[in-house]
This record gives structure tokens, C-alpha cells and sequence, in this order.
């Protein structure tokens, strides 16, 4: 699977890209872009990235989880280009013999990805207004 | 001695000085830092940049202190916010 | 969605249900039967339960998940009868604001379903052979 | 005066006694741990159970403490191994 994609993200798709039937576990975390009421009306979101780094530096991400935990599976994929409300920007899956693992890395490389990838997202307003946002 | 590095921006960096890419010739040795320091200075809407940005070289994330090589790529990050 | 099944487990339909694009992070848990080395040739699980209790105990976790973390959505399903090896004998998912919540709540709920459901299951291997197998 | 309870045995407690349910009839007041103790005791092959099963009243997980009323539904669960 590709690290970064312009199309919603195929979460069984990344399953699938990480199923082994010897794994007990598996952990699938999706970010979606909140909305909260003090966010006013924010229609869709537009991701933006420096996109040969976070492609490179995803796959980093998941290489240092496949030594930290070497029995897991993983796979993990940002979106680009125009969001909708609700839809997940980025999808995480790992798989693993147990399932405090699985839960661990899967933790580990969202808070990675959030603190490493050169990644911008742009609010679109309902009056057509736009505002960069940070994290 | 000097050295050409392939500069990015991104972002509201990018919007702030209305171009995403820049060419810089320093004199060697140089550092993420010296790089910054020219292009806020030299820059139409340089000013706008952090003194110490958020960097990366050849696509990793680097430090003001990185050394900088003759073609190699440095980008200024804004705050990120992926996710 | 029912607390429980006989059939494959609708991950995309338990996800859907809990949806709400107030959210930012939604966790999956899905548990297969793990198979270890020293297991054998299992070629199935066969799960078996106090059916009734299995549904009412599952759907009281649910519950105090959700007195636990009051803006999350959850839902959670047991599957029954013959399971494949490597399909989902449990799925659990939660949607929360923030992520760590996503991560506790799930992570608590199969945990406690692992401790108080009255379900069991039986190897069934290559040969014919039959086993109860505890946890 | 007794108490009529329905007892349900699931799983390798099913099989090892070949039935999945009775009925019990105890001397009131009655506990969890008063209806084991006679199952091991009248049922053929009870004794397989053991002295304290985990149990279940009315589909809520009990104690061999656990007080049973007329009508009660017990359940005797092996060791669970569910998720």
C-alpha cells in the first residue's frame, strides 16, 4: 500500500496488507478531522505535504515499529487533497501475536506520524473562508 | 568556496512569500541556520520566516545546526499538523 | 448492531455505527484466534457461549464504557459458532474527541470482555481432534 | 419451605456430565454454593464439577456466596475463554 493517497482511505484494504493468521491482535486507528463546536463551520479540510519526505517518513515511522516490536504486521496510510468532515485523514493497522502490542505500537506510530510528518491542513468555511490550521 | 542549495517552502510559508521554491548560493561551510538567515534577509517577505523554522534536509528532519552540502534540498517546515 | 453473530463480523458496519464526525480518533480492536507454533494443526475454532448472558454482559461493558468516557461512541460484537483461522472472533470500536480515550476505552472494553464473557471454545484439528481450549 | 432453581451447565461441564441443564430443589435460604454442592452430589458424574464454579445468577456473574430465590436461573461456567 501506498503511505500517502488522494482517495478515501481503504481501511480493509490496509488490513488485508497486514492480515497473517498467526497474529492474535489487531489494532486499526482512524483520525478524522474533529470538529468541535468552537470550530465554527468548517466544511472539509484540505491536506497538504511536503510529500516526498512524508511518504519517506511514514515508512520510517513503520520500520522503527517493526524493530520495537518485530512480531507485528503494520501498515499506515495519510490522505491528501480535499477531505470531507468525518472521513479519516490517516489509518494505522498493526497486527500482533498479543494484543497489548498491538495496541502499543499502533499508539506509537500515530504520535509519531503527528509529530513528524510534514503535513498542513487548511479549514474551508461554509462562507468560503480558509484558515490554516495547526494541530 | 560556496554551495547551491535547492530551497522549499511549504504551506503558509509558501503563501507568505508567494513562491515554494528558491535557489540559494552559500559560502562553505554552511548550516541550516546560515541558510534561513539569507533567505530572510534576501527574500521579498523574508521577515516573515521563524528565525529558527522547523527544517529538513534531503527529506529528514534536521536541526539549525545541520551542515548543509552543495546540492543538497532544504525545506522550512511550518508547524505541523498532519494526522 | 447485535452483540452477537454467526457470521463474519461487519467491521465496516460495527465503524459505521459509532460514526460521528464530532469525533477525531476511532480505535478498532478485532481478535482472531492466534496460531502459535506449539498450537498444532487447529484448522478452526468452534465458539460456544451462554448466549443470553453473552449478550446482556457485552452490552453492560458497553455501558460503563460509556459512563467511562461519556463523548465516546462504542460498539462491540462476539462472533459464534465456526470461526476460520485468522477471521475476527471479537470487534470492538470506539470514537472519541481525542485519541488517548479512544485507545483506554477500547483497549478496557476488550479487556473486560476477555474477563466476562461466558464464552468458550473448541480446537478443532487437522485429524479430526477435538479440544477445549482455555484462553 | 424450598426453592425451585433451573441449572444450566455450558461447554466442558456439558459434556462431562452429558446434560446441559436441571432443575434443583433446595431448602430455603439457599446459595450458589448450596446448589453446586448438591449437583456434585446427585448428578451422576457431578463430581466432575468443581466445589467452587464460577457461576452465574439470572445471566449476572454471582459468588458461591450469592443468594438464590425460587425460579432463579443458575449457570455453572468453566473457566471462560471468550474474545
Amino acid at each position: 500500500m501506498e503511505y500517502l493517497t488522494r482517495d478515501p482511505i481503504d481501511v480493509v484494504g490496509l488490513m488485508a496488507a497486514v492480515g497473517d493468521s498467526g497474529c492474535g491482535g489487531t489494532v486499526v486507528f482512524l483520525g478524522s478531522v474533529r470538529r468541535a463546536p468552537e470550530d465554527g463551520p468548517v466544511i472539509a479540510i484540505d491536506y497538504d505535504a511536503y510529500e516526498e519526505m512524508a511518504a519517506a517518513e511514514l515508512g520510517r515511522i513503520v520500520e522503527e515499529a517493526k524493530v520495537q516490536w518485530p512480531g507485528a504486521g503494520l501498515s499506515a496510510q495519510h490522505r491528501l487533497g480535499r477531505v470531507p468532515l468525518g472521513e479519516p485523514s490517516i489509518a494505522v493497522v498493526v497486527a500482533a501475536p498479543h494484543r497489548t502490542e498491538a495496541f502499543a505500537a499502533c499508539r506509537w506510530v500515530i504520535d509519531e506520524a503527528k509529530r513528524r510528518l510534514p503535513v498542513w491542513k487548511k479549514e474551508r468555511f461554509d462562507d468560503g473562508a480558509v484558515r490554516w490550521r495547526e494541530q | 568556496m560556496t554551495i547551491s542549495v535547492s530551497c522549499r517552502l511549504f504551506a503558509r510559508y509558501a503563501e507568505a512569500l508567494g513562491r515554494d521554491e528558491c535557489r540559494l548560493i552559500l559560502p562553505a561551510p554552511a548550516t541550516v541556520a546560515d541558510a534561513v538567515h539569507q533567505l530572510r534577509h534576501t527574500l521579498t517577505g523574508g521577515e516573515q520566516l521563524p528565525e529558527r523554522p522547523l527544517a529538513a534536509v534531503n527529506r529528514e528532519h534536521a536541526s539549525p545546526e545541520t551542515p548543509l552540502a552543495d546540492g543538497d534540498e532544504l525545506a522550512l517546515l511550518p508547524p505541523l499538523a498532519g494526522g
